[in-house]
């Protein structure tokens, strides 16, 4: 199956790329883009056919390895 | 795609192999070539391999010297530094990739020089980078300046190699083909030099590194997309560096050559595996037989022509002495990388292929080297230009030179060079701001000094004196610091040479460096050239970039360009005759680009540089600075800033402008006790120089009697600005 | 003093690290390899700067779960003495050995200088040889040494006088809050920071300053 | 309205990022996780209510800036 991960900064936690690419985005005369976030997507390919066991194991991974959990969040998006 | 499809005209045409080449490669061949034989020609047979309009003009390069070890022709050249320390470097470009995708042009131009340098034995100690970019106001320049230093950046930087020096300067003629030169710096060991012979029959040939993909292939396998398996997206030809893997790869290759298993190694560099397997074969007088299926591939489906031409990064080829593959192996597990047996090396002389049981390409290894075309191109010597200079003597001195020192040539690079960890590995002696980097000799007392120079400008006006005097500057930047200079490596950036003219300023240019390397004993060791450096037919300034290098022998006998004491006498070494031809005073005060290029008179260059470092070596002399773009009292200020001391210039006797801003040849500004500057003025005048008295340190201005003064903090405030202005344009500073 | 330093796949400030050690100490500092599983018998232990695993995913993620930290970790509950300089102090943090994250540089870019540090305490066996409010100069090299960390955490750091170094007022290089250059955990055990003392041990090098970090530690330690 | 812009690398075009994130989940012991690639996710709030407008904007806003449409392709999501 393929998962897809979604690592986003929590809420409160300061994102200068994001804010950077506001910026970039209002000078290079783009009108009303309010806030902008930077995160990550991670595309797995995993052998695993059971979806819910799929989704368990990527959770792991994300508390393990791909999410910092004191800055991040994640989501996870599992398909066949 | 398969090997058998058949080779029509405009597939060879394709391959940018004229008819001529092709009628020689079917007679060396004694038949037709496949496809895939075709992209083993098209690539060694290419300018960039092959050196096919330099090579015969590159012979007049003087290369020999006492002290040098290896000159031009293997990866890099190295040079005796004492100890049985040797010093290994090269400079090449990556002009082309780095104006398609700036970031990953110039990280992966990074890499290659450094697997240039590693390949050889040695650890890389320093980077040099040497940029042109187009006019600042051209709209594409601040985006490639912006990626291109990120670039050089993020791959030295995870390498943990310092990158302490170089050169910028911006000019409308490079709007649409910037230069990205890179030089690397290695140490090594006199009896572990590494080179890429592959001698002998019957040798395992391995490949180490990452995976191959279809990463570099050259612009024809795009025009002959029909060959190819699947057709799905269009193909991207731009490499991605994994500054990670070249890390690994550098510890795993100087694990493996602390043992006696290697014969001989090559990083794959331009037209990856084809040049490294065929170079290594021809300097062998060997021969090689590949079999493609056991190398270690990203993608699936993989063509033979493309496993051949991929010019993916972070791949080495060695040649093992039979039996020593476990012990390889084991070291690059050690280090999680590819290791792969792909061959064997022959005694047929020949380039032999396999790929899925079949053979795909059968090629005699001297016809992809020794016979490989060398042209004498048509040449139209330039002219030097030698038109009016004239000036308005009017201008007031210190408003030209708050517009000098903060013009883009002129300005603190500071911008670029604190996105470098120029203070990794704790060696770096002097940073960026001087006139040459200083890196000591690990663990030892001695240090090596490195500079790159050129100035286009010159070299555009008179190719030949502008050739020279590239030369004589990074001879003299190595002297400002009290270096001995011991040689140089170049890399030769011009337009089209299919143009007379343009092979005009290439031969020209080669006959300076000749002559100026000739006279000053500062041999050519390794270089390269970038050619067609030319947008809808207008061609760069021609670009002889010079990296220079020198020894110092007592890391405590050194000159840097701060002033240190108040009450210092500045003392001038070398004539000045006040030449602003082709000053920057003429092209930022007077917007004009004319008058000759200053002659440099070799003699006289070699008598001051000798003068200065000895007064170095001896430790009469802490301060020194070479004077050159700007003139005089550009030079000054910069000392003035370097120190956070001022100057006073009592009246001159001189007409100021000529004087202050001319750009006279084989000049230096030294500053010692007022105590000793007489007997210092003496010994000058006794070794047959002219020294002149210009002032004395002192305050927080410089000061000219009767002309008025400015002070420090103005000067840095223009000096410092400008490149931080410039780039806070509302761009997103690249990053991977 | 027994020292030693961990090298993990890309780090690249391990000898500079182990060339202060051995002038500081007089003794050859043990190079351990990351997958080792037990770290030698030393101590302290430096985990060197660098770009670990290339600081691909998150700077020192990749490292904080190799073998030989898990037995830091676990040495380091019981006492044992942790320096994290740099990329160093990047691991230290993602192993939860001290509170916070290292983000990107408010500016974006890579920055390398010397910069103007705050002693704000010396009492810890990391800076017993330098005075409270003394100001030092080391160099940062980071692209990712904006320290954060919510405010209740930077408020017992204040408050328990965890925050050995400070950035100058004037002169904070990557954004990081409350101008955090250098951190201690609870234990006192464990010093993270993100400026590279060891490359200012050498007066041709451009200053000494971080001599008196290392001789703390002999200090200490021995 | 809200944008999501994936930014991921052109089929073709290296990852290392990617390749070491894979490594890594295979040495923790995550049995069969097959190619990893890594990208960007940015979020945008836009003052456009017009799904179509806002989409053409976020979409010059890629070419513009927030692809580097060399090695990078995107998609984009636009939800209320
Ligand atoms: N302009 C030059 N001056 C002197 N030597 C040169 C020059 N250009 C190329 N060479 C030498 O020719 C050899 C091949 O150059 P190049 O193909 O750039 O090396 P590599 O394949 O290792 O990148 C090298 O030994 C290089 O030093
Ligand atoms: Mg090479």
């Amino acid at each position: 199956m393929k998962a897809r991960v979604f690592v986003t900064l929590k809420n409160g936690v300061l994102d200068p790329q994001g804010k950077a690419i506001g910026h970039a985005l209002n000078s290079l005369g783009f009108p009303g883009v309010g806030e902008v976030r930077q995160g990550k997507v991670i595309d797995l390919e995993i052998a695993e056919r059971d979806e819910s066991k799929a989704r368990a194991s990527v959770e792991q991974m994300c508390e393990k390895l791909l999410a910092n959990t004191v800055i991040e969040k994640y989501e996870i998006e599992i398909s066949p | 795609m398969t090997a058998q499809s058949t080779v029509t005209p405009e597939i060879v045409r394709e391959h940018g192999i004229s008819e001529e080449e092709y009628a020689r490669i079917r007679k060396l061949l004694g038949h037709a070539p496949n496809l895939v034989e075709l992209g083993v020609f098209s690539v060694m047979w290419s300018e960039h391999c092959s050196y096919k309009s330099t090579r015969a003009h590159l012979r007049r390069l003087p290369t020999k010297a006492p002290w040098v070890l290896q000159g031009p022709g293997e990866n890099a050249g190295v040079i005796d530094i004492g100890d049985g320390d040797v010093a290994v470097f090269k400079m090449e470009s990556h002009n082309h990739p780095s104006f398609i995708e700036p970031y990953q042009g110039a990280a992966t131009g990074v890499g290659g020089i450094m697997r240039d340098v590693f390949t050889m034995g040695a650890r890389p100690v320093a980077m040099m980078n040497a940029l042109r970019f187009g006019a600042p106001e051209h709209e594409k320049t601040r985006h490639l300046v912006a990626g291109v230093v990120a670039g050089i950046g993020g791959y030295g930087n995870c390498m943990g190699v310092p990158t302490v020096g170089g050169e910028v300067n911006f000019h409308p003629s490079y709007n649409g083909n910037i230069l990205v030169n890179a030089m690397c710096v290695g140490l090594a060991r006199a009896d572990r030099i590494f080179k890429s012979a592959a001698k002998g029959a019957g040798n395992p040939v391995v490949y180490i590194g990452s995976k191959t993909g279809r990463d570099g292939i050259h612009g024809a396998t795009m025009a002959s997309a029909e060959f190819s398996e699947d057709s799905g997206e269009k193909r991207p030809t731009v490499q991605v560096g994994d500054p990670f893997t070249e890390k690994l790869l550098l510890e795993a290759c100087l694990e493996l050559m602390a043992t006696d298993a290697i014969i001989a190694i090559q990083d794959m560099g331009a037209a990856g595996l084809t040049s490294s397997s065929a170079e290594m074969a021809s300097k062998g007088g060997s021969g090689i037989e590949l079999d493609l299926d056991r190398v270690p591939q990203r993608e699936t489906g993989m063509t033979a022509y493309e496993m051949l031409l991929s010019e993916s990064q972070e791949r080495m080829l060695a040649v093992l002495k039979p039996g020593r593959e476990a012990e390889a192996e084991r070291i690059f597990g050690k280090w999680e990388l590819d290791f792969a047996v792909i061959g064997t090396t022959t005694n047929t002389g020949r380039m032999l292929v396999r790929h899925q049981g079949r053979i795909v390409a059968d090629i005699p290894v001297h016809a992809l080297s020794e016979e490989a075309p060398v042209y004498q191109r048509p040449v139209i010597h330039p002219l030097a230009r030698s038109d009016d200079t004239s000036f308005d003597p009017a201008r007031p001195l210190f408003d030209s030179l708050l517009k000098l020192i903060g013009s883009p040539d002129l300005c603190s690079r500071r911008w670029i060079w604190e996105q470098y960890d120029w203070s990794v590995m704790a060696d770096t002696v002097q940073w960026p701001g001087g006139d040459a980097a200083v890196v000591r000799v690990h663990g030892a007392n001695k240090a090596l000094a490195i500079t790159t120079d050129v100035t286009p400008r010159y070299c555009k006006a008179d190719p030949f004196e502008g050739a020279k005097q590239a030369v004589a500057e990074a001879w003299r930047n190595l002297s400002a610091v009290g270096a001995r200079p011991l040689a140089i490596t170049d890399n030769l950036n011009f337009g089209n040479p299919e143009k007379p003219e343009i092979m005009g300023e290439i031969s020209a240019c080669i006959d300076g460096i000749a002559e100026a390397s000739r006279v000053l004993e500062f041999p050519v060791v390794s270089g390269n050239c970038s050619l067609y450096n030319e947008t809808s037919g207008e061609a760069i300034l021609p670009t002889p970039a010079i990296g220079g290098v020198g020894l110092l022998e007592n890391i405590h006998r050194m000159a840097t360009i701060a002033f240190r004491r108040e009450g210092d006498a500045i003392i001038l070494i070398g004539e000045t005759k006040g030449h602003l031809g082709q000053s920057l005073y003429l092209r930022e005060i007077e917007r004009s680009e004319s008058g000759a290029a200053p002659a440099v008179n070799l003699e006289s260059e070699r008598r001051n540089g000798d003068f200065v470092r000895t007064l170095i070596e001896t430790g009469q002399v802490d301060t020194a600075h070479d004077i050159s773009d700007g003139g005089l009292l550009v030079a000054l200020a910069e000392m003035a800033m370097a120190g956070g001391i001022g100057a006073f210039i009592p009246n001159l006797d001189r007409d100021p402008i000529p004087f202050l801003f001319g750009e006279d040849q084989g000049r230096y500004l030294i500053s010692v006790p007022g105590s000793r500057s007489e007997q210092l003025m003496k010994d000058a005048l006794n070794a047959g120089l002219r020294p002149g008295f210009v002032g004395t340190t002192r305050g927080d201005r410089i000061e000219v009697q009767g002309v008025g003064s400015i002070t420090l903090a103005a000067l840095r405030r223009a000096h410092e600005g400008w490149f931080p202005r410039y780039m806070r344009a509302d761009e997103l500073p690249p990053t991977n | 003093m027994k020292s030693a330093v961990v090298v993990f796949p890309a780090s690249n400030c391990d000898r500079d690290a182990a060339v202060a050690l051995e002038q500081v100490t007089g003794q050859k500092p043990a190079m351990v390899w990351h997958g080792e599983s037990e770290l030698p018998d030393v101590d302290v232990v430096v985990l060197p700067g660098g770009f670990a695993h290339g600081d691909y995913l998150r700077c020192g993620a990749m490292a904080a779960l190799s073998a030989v930290m898990r037995d830091i970790k676990a040495k380091a509950e019981k006492g044992l003495t942790v320096l994290g300089i740099c990329n160093g102090f990047q691991v230290l943090t993602e192993a939860g050995m001290l509170p916070g994250a290292l983000m990107r540089n408010a500016r974006l870019k890579f920055v390398c200088r010397p910069v103007g540090i705050d002693v704000q305490e010396s009492q810890s066996v990391f800076s017993r040889k330098y005075e409270s409010g003394q100001r030092i100069s080391f160099p940062v090299a980071n692209g990712i040494g904006n320290y954060f960390a919510d405010a209740e955490t930077l408020d017992r750091l204040e408050g328990e006088g965890r925050v050995v170094f400070r950035y100058a007022d004037d002169d904070n290089p990557n954004g990081s809050l409350r101008n955090i250059a250098g951190i201690l955990n609870e234990k006192r055990n464990v010093l993270g920071l993100m400026p590279h003392p060891e490359r200012v041990c050498d007066p041709l090098l451009g200053g000494t300053d971080g001599r008196a970090l290392f001789e703390s530690l002999f200090e200490s330690l021995s």
